[in-house]
């Protein structure tokens, strides 16, 4: 029983690692950034190369891709998403743009394969990453094994989801992007730079994949298109949760994390996610607006 | 002019125009008619990561005749297409090079999926598909040439030495959800039942799906002793890791697959694999001379120096000779020259001695069974002392004294009773 | 006003012209190559009859065309030669044998517990009918919950992106029904009153041809009809139509059914012009892509999507063929998406719009009147939307 | 005078408050009535309730003989009841004629809207209706291009196209100019005697222009009934809603 919850917990962390940046770009932004998988795939790639080149360890690469990913959703902001707030669906097609862009420029090593110069670390294939020891195998706590690894995803989304919340509600910056979020005009009117903090917060929604993008490369296999399935995943969180709640994407991540954990124990894997879609097209027919929600922009 | 160009790079394999000078220069002294292939691999989206590999070794093959004198004195110059991993761009790219570009012969994909989607314009224009990857069997094609592994010549070894040597008796079959793991486990069943060993549980997981906790969990409590992986591709990694993640070894529960390959565990660490096994006709470890230097032009030619070759690159390189020499047999390049040509035709391939079998267009290979060792290199445990007869119906019955499959294609009635 | 509807009229009959002449220049694998992507282009008429006309962007476009491509690949495979081989007096897929239980029954209706779902298949009509039907029921179906419930915009997009990744893992999961991950492959031809379609036939270009005619023509004729106004009245302001005594839930439902109605033809069509029929139909990344072929040519313009498709996978497929892109294409079309979002939003059909509004004026200036034959470049009508 | 609008003890509550209690009210066929009131008496609330979009908990509505009480939107707009809402709202992207165009299918079933372009019966009305708004050298003009006022009366228009036997105008002139709001009262007073027209207004200059009988609300309930002269004079709505300044000096 311990082993199941224990198992739909680590679930639910790993959906809202992801959704968490998501939670942020779209519930405060209100850009469906569908690229959100490739920072997390950047995050990744992050922790193979900065192994490869700079000899870093695998928690070193944790500030390293955040800063990254940070720097790279930066840009975009002020490339392409700048010019498309408030048309929501445009976002997401030019996102998808950015991605398809994103998952070439490693695939073709940034173009210079075209000259047969290869990068290690890069290109094609799948790529290793490197995890220390002590974080492999089990931990007995109370008589039961606990995958450490696992473990550590949860205590760093749940780290992550605090220092988020510490932001968004506790800070000076956070009180202007909740502003933002509710009347981007009036916000501005009220002396807030929108262009400077919208910036902001897209690059810390896109460090937060990047770190996510980390955590997934030690467990999961690191490839180009790795990013493109959890974007939906990560999105049907958001959505689940209620846009622009963060308490509702954390429930809405543990509520499907333990559905699928549950089901997949009872029946199995494949059903369980047919389960997930299902309950979360049922949550949005019951409850349109998601379990928590607010009127945002 | 533009065609020149074009075959130039391709030959290059990623546009190293070094590699294709020996080729260029040939071309110019013979002034031969070129004669044209197809190479069809994914070299974007998912399933790039294996096909690029199966693509370069494609073109190194082609580029390695050409150097050497082509075919009949006649070079080769490759068109390269992208199966973009999509059946839908697969078939349409099958028609460009057979209908549009009137090729007759095609090398190429890797998934099941991909062979299917492009299987029609093949049979019905008439035109040769050279396929390396092993698949599921239950195909007899007159206008494929399959140089990979069917399931009797990966698992007829496999399942009663894991049972007899490693005294395992109770297996967990997991793979993902799609006809190859399905299939294999369908043989799998029949020989533990033949070995007398059973199995607890036979799970799947969705293609490409990477969430293995709540299926090691399973395998944790299932109380079996080893465990048959079809698993394919990318989840791979994502398994052997939450296997150790999960406290599991290999020493005691070893993972005994059918697919796990070079460049995953090359992906994953071998750490996570070490004690584990493949069965496989070829792995990069077998210590010839002769595979030892196909390594090393590999990876020169791919420019990586830590590239890894596998079973499906393998069938990818020598399966270019395969039909190099059955033109030359020919002494023409039809569809029917290639494929009466190749029936039976012999090649030194970097694993061994490869016969193409004269009735079903399979090839014979050396099963083998190696353990994962530090290094990332597979030590084999286990070989057939010659290579066997491929067998695509074995799960319904089919045995080498009682072929389904012949040259006249499919007998039906064998099939119906099983 | 009367200048803008001559070009747009101008611009319909041109299309038209050019994909009815288009075989008479072209070899056979250019004309089947088309003829899937003229398919594409039904498919962008439905995304932009659901989307830019009706507001609603269905992400699960693909679960339509898939419902209709297996439908009649069902029958198809039914009808091919493989399948009357295996040993039964009635055809029976030869994929249902081989992943049935050892020693099960070798008749259609007994094979497996969903076998007999495939005997009405026998004919091909059924096929046919359910191609269209499945979509209709499967739309009406979600879309009566959906539009009651006043969901809308992006919740109905998060809704139907996971059900057609609902209904594909099924299809998948469903191997001895469905053959999985492999699909219908190995079909026989489709037949109309024992003439075959060839998928390298030119007949089978035209059958594709005159079916986007009349999607095209007809789905253009639907929203200038009074129920095509109030539709997209509803778009605009769907509180305003329902105080205007408009029941909103049944315009938004009858227009996502025709939607579905049309790709379920597409994906019917694209069987007969590919031979064979996959669950990648229902990846999202189709469905997505679907939805970029509207955005390109113009969302809001029936004629500008269906271009804006078949213009960009020839763009695709050319530069996807040529030695220099055959790795790198993909990057090319990201980048002309993220440039046409930004700079181009009303997509090809929207420039083509503006160009012929400044036409229009240069001719209001000198005085002169128009004739339909002089303006070639403006080949796609504007649309009714911003 | 036949009763166009009945309304019988309707109320309905928000988490526990009571945004209109118990009330009553007729309205004959061709009145034009205007409903007084500060912020939160209820006014608005009461239109939602009439209109449908609000569901009541008590009480019921009648037009004429038809019980609509908790009917949807669309069947009360149907049963000839027009709302206008206090932020006009109008299909932006149409014509001021595509926008009337819409307005006139009166058939709601998208059977009988199969069919292209307008009877000729219905684009007559069309034009008398542009005229009436004044709107006629706009007609071909985008929606999203008219000025605040003359939004307000296109979405006038669309409702008078439809011919309703209730007219319902929440804040006819909110946020307009003296002009335009002289204008609006012109229109209004055109529709009077053809229609039966609610009112919801601030502006008391508008109201005097326009107004034969007031109701004027207070928390949620109806406090008085009558000629302008009348609430003018009455105590209750002097003591509870005007204070001691009286209606005269709160329009200024």
């Amino acid at each position: 029983m311990f082993d199941v919850i224990f198992i739909g917990l680590s679930l639910g962390s790993i959906l809202l690692l992801v959704a968490l940046g998501l939670a942020i770009t779209y519930g405060a932004m209100g850009v469906i950034n569908m690229a959100h998988g490739e920072m997390v795939m950047v995050g990744a790639y992050t922790t193979v190369m900065g192994g490869l080149w700079l000899h870093i360890g695998f928690l070193a690469s944790l500030p390293l891709a955040f800063v990254i990913t940070g720097l790279l959703g930066w840009a975009i902001e002020r490339i392409v998403v700048r010019r498309l707030y408030g048309r929501l669906l445009d976002t997401l097609l030019a996102t998808w743009g950015v991605a398809i862009l994103l998952q070439q420029a490693v695939r073709l090593e940034f173009g210079l394969s075209f000259f047969g110069i290869h990068i290690r670390g890069l290109g094609p294939g799948l790529q290793n990453v490197k995890v220390p020891a002590w974080m492999t195998g089990v931990v007995s706590i109370g008589g039961d094994q606990v995958n450490i690894y696992r473990l550590f995803i949860i205590l760093v989304t749940a780290a992550l989801t605090f220092v988020t919340w510490l932001l968004m509600f506790r800070s000076d910056i956070g009180i202007q992007v909740r502003a933002i979020t509710r009347n981007p005009r009036m916000a501005a009117a009220c002396g807030i730079d929108v262009q400077r903090i919208n910036a902001l917060t897209f690059a810390y929604g896109s460090g937060l994949a990047g770190v996510a993008g980390v955590m997934m490369s030690g467990f999961k296999t690191v490839f180009p298109d790795m990013g493109s399935a959890m974007v939906v995943d990560g999105f049907m969180v958001v959505v689940v949760g209620g846009v622009g709640s963060l308490l509702g994407s954390v429930l809405s991540a543990g509520l499907l994390g333990q559905v699928n954990g549950g089901v997949a124990a009872v029946t199995n894997d494949i059903l369980a996610r047919a389960v997930v879609f299902g309950l979360v097209i049922l949550i949005i027919i019951i409850k349109p607006t998601g379990l928590f929600s607010f009127k945002g922009r | 002019m533009s065609l020149n160009r074009r075959s130039l790079l391709k030959a290059s394999g990623i546009g190293a125009s070094t590699l294709a000078m020996p080729y260029f220069f040939h071309r110019s002294a013979a002034a031969a008619e070129p004669l044209r292939v197809g190479v069809l691999f994914s070299l974007t989206g998912g399933l790039s990561i294996i096909e690029k590999s199966l693509s370069d070794a494609t073109m190194m093959a082609i580029t390695e005749i050409n150097a050497s004198g082509g075919v009949m004195g006649r070079p080769i110059e490759a068109v390269l297409e992208d199966g973009a991993s999509d059946p839908k761009t697969y078939n349409e790219k099958a028609s460009k090079l057979v209908i549009g570009d009137k090729i007759v012969t095609v090398f190429g994909s890797y998934t099941s999926a991909s062979r299917k989607a492009v299987l029609p314009v093949f049979e019905k224009h008439d035109a040769m598909y050279f396929y390396p990857t092993y698949y599921e069997g239950f195909e007899c094609s007159r206008n494929v040439v399959y140089t990979g592994a069917v399931p009797n010549q990966q698992l007829s070894n496999f399942i009663p030495w894991i049972v007899k040597t490693l005294g395992k008796k109770k297996f967990f079959i997991v793979g993902s959800n799609y006809i190859y793991p399905r299939e294999m486990a369908k043989v799998c069943k029949i020989l533990m039942k033949q070995n007398g060993a059973t199995y607890v549980a036979d799970e799947y997981l969705e293609l490409g799906d990477s969430e293995w906790g709540s299926m090691v969990n399973k395998i944790k409590n299932s109380g079996c002793d080893a465990v048959l992986s079809n698993v394919v591709g990318d989840s791979v990694v994502a398994f052997y890791r939450e296997y150790k993640n999960q406290g599991l070894t290999h020493e005691t529960l070893p993972i005994c697959a059918t697919v796990t390959s070079e460049i995953e565990i090359a992906a994953m660490g071998p750490e996570y694999a070490v004690g584990s096994y493949t069965s496989f006709p070829y792995f990069m470890a077998i210590d010839t001379p002769r595979n030892k230097a196909f390594v090393q032009r590999y990876r020169s030619f791919v420019k990586d120096p830590k590239a890894v070759t596998h079973h499906a690159l393998e069938s990818s390189y020598f399966q270019v000779f395969l039909w190099k020499q059955a033109v030359e047999k020919a002494g023409k390049a039809t569809a029917d020259a290639v494929r009466e040509g190749v029936r039976g035709q012999e090649f030194d391939s970097p694993g061994g001695h490869v016969t193409v079998d004269p009735n079903n267009l399979h090839t014979y290979l050396t099963p083998r069974i190696a353990q994962w060792q530090a290094d990332g290199q597979g030590k084999i445990v286990n070989a057939y002392p010659h290579p066997i007869e491929p067998l695509p119906y074995v799960a319904y019955g089919e045995t080498d004294s009682n072929l389904f499959c012949t040259r006249n294609g499919l007998d039906v009635a064998k099939l119906r009773k099983s | 006003m009367i200048t803008q509807r001559r070009l747009d009229r101008a611009a319909y009959i041109l299309f038209i012209a050019l994909i009815l002449l288009a075989p008479l220049v072209l070899g056979d694998f250019w004309v089947n190559r088309i003829a899937k992507f003229l398919v594409f282009g039904i498919v962008a008429v439905a995304v932009s009859l659901c989307w830019g006309y009706g507001g609603i962007l269905n992400l699960g476009q693909g679960l339509f065309f898939g419902a209709g491509a297996y439908m009649l690949a069902m029958s198809l495979k039914l009808a091919s030669a493989t399948s009357m081989q295996q040993g039964s007096d009635h055809p029976v897929p030869d994929f249902m044998l081989w992943n049935a239980d050892p020693g099960a029954p070798t008749e259609l209706c007994c094979i497996n517990r969903g076998s007999f779902l495939w005997l009405p298949f026998q004919w091909q009509w059924f096929g046919v009918v359910m191609g269209i039907l499945l979509p209709v029921l499967l739309a009406g179906g979600l879309g009566l919950v959906v539009f009651r419930k006043r969901i809308a915009g992006v919740f109905v997009s998060v809704i139907t992106l996971a059900l057609v990744l609902l209904v594909r893992l099924v299809v998948i999961d469903a191997q001895p029904l469905t053959n999985g991950f492999n699909g219908l492959t190995d079909l026989g031809t489709f037949h109309v009153a024992g003439f075959g379609f060839d998928p390298y036939a030119r007949a089978t270009y035209y059958l594709v041809a005159g079916f986007l005619i009349l999607t095209l023509v007809g789905s253009r004729l639907l929203v200038e009809t009074r129920a095509g106004l109030i539709l997209q009245a509803i778009r605009d302001d769907q509180n305003r139509a329902r105080y205007l005594g408009f029941d909103v839930p049944i315009y938004q439902l009858f227009f996502f059914t025709v939607s579905a109605a049309i790709s379920g033809l597409a994906g019917m069509l694209y069987v007969i012009v590919a031979e064979f029929a996959s669950p990648t139909f229902m990846d999202l990344s189709f469905s997505i892509t679907m939805v970029v072929w509207a955005a390109l040519g113009g969302r809001a313009s029936l004629l500008g999507a269906c271009i804006g498709a078949i213009l960009i996978n020839v763009i695709a497929a050319s530069i996807s063929e040529t030695a220099t892109f055959v790795e790198a294409w993909k990057a090319i079309i990201g980048v002309v998406f993220v440039l046409v979002v930004l700079y181009l939003p009303r997509g090809l059909a929207g420039f083509a719009q503006d160009f012929g509004e400044r036409l229009e004026r240069r001719f209001a200036d000198s005085g002169k009147t128009t004739t339909p034959g002089v303006i070639p470049q403006a080949q796609v009508p504007r649309g009714q939307a911003p | 005078m036949t009763v166009a609008l009945t309304i019988d003890g309707i109320g309905v509550s928000f988490a526990g408050v009571k945004a209109v209690d118990n009330v009553s009210m007729l309205v004959h066929e061709g009145e034009l009535r205007v409903l007084l009131g500060a912020n939160g008496a209820g006014k608005t609330t009461l239109m939602d309730l009439i209109s449908g979009k609000t569901r009541s908990t008590d009480g019921r509505v009648f037009l004429f003989e038809t019980e609509i009480t908790n009917w949807s939107p669309n069947r009360i707009a149907r049963a000839g009841i027009g709302r206008k809402f206090q932020i006009p709202s109008v299909f932006r992207d149409f014509s001021v004629r595509g926008n009337l165009n819409v307005a006139s299918c009166t058939d709601p079933r998208i059977r009988s809207n199969l069919g292209i372009g307008i009877p000729r019966t219905r684009r007559q009305r069309i034009e008398e209706v542009l005229e009436l708004t004044g709107l006629a050298e706009f007609a071909e003009t985008p929606a999203a291009n008219l000025s605040h006022g003359q939004t307000q009366w296109l979405e006038l228009g669309m409702l008078i196209v439809q011919n309703p036997k209730l007219l319902l105008l929440d804040e006819p002139t909110a946020g307009m100019t003296q002009n335009e709001t002289h204008k609006t009262a012109e229109i209004i007073k055109g529709l009077r005697g053809q229609h039966t027209i609610l009112v919801v207004e601030h502006d008391m200059a508008f109201v005097r222009e326009i107004a034969e009988q007031i109701t004027v609300m207070h928390l949620g309930r109806v406090l008085a009934e009558g000629s302008m002269t009348a609430i003018e004079r009455n105590e209750a709505v002097r003591h509870a809603y005007l204070g001691s300044y009286g209606i005269s000096a709160e329009a200024v």
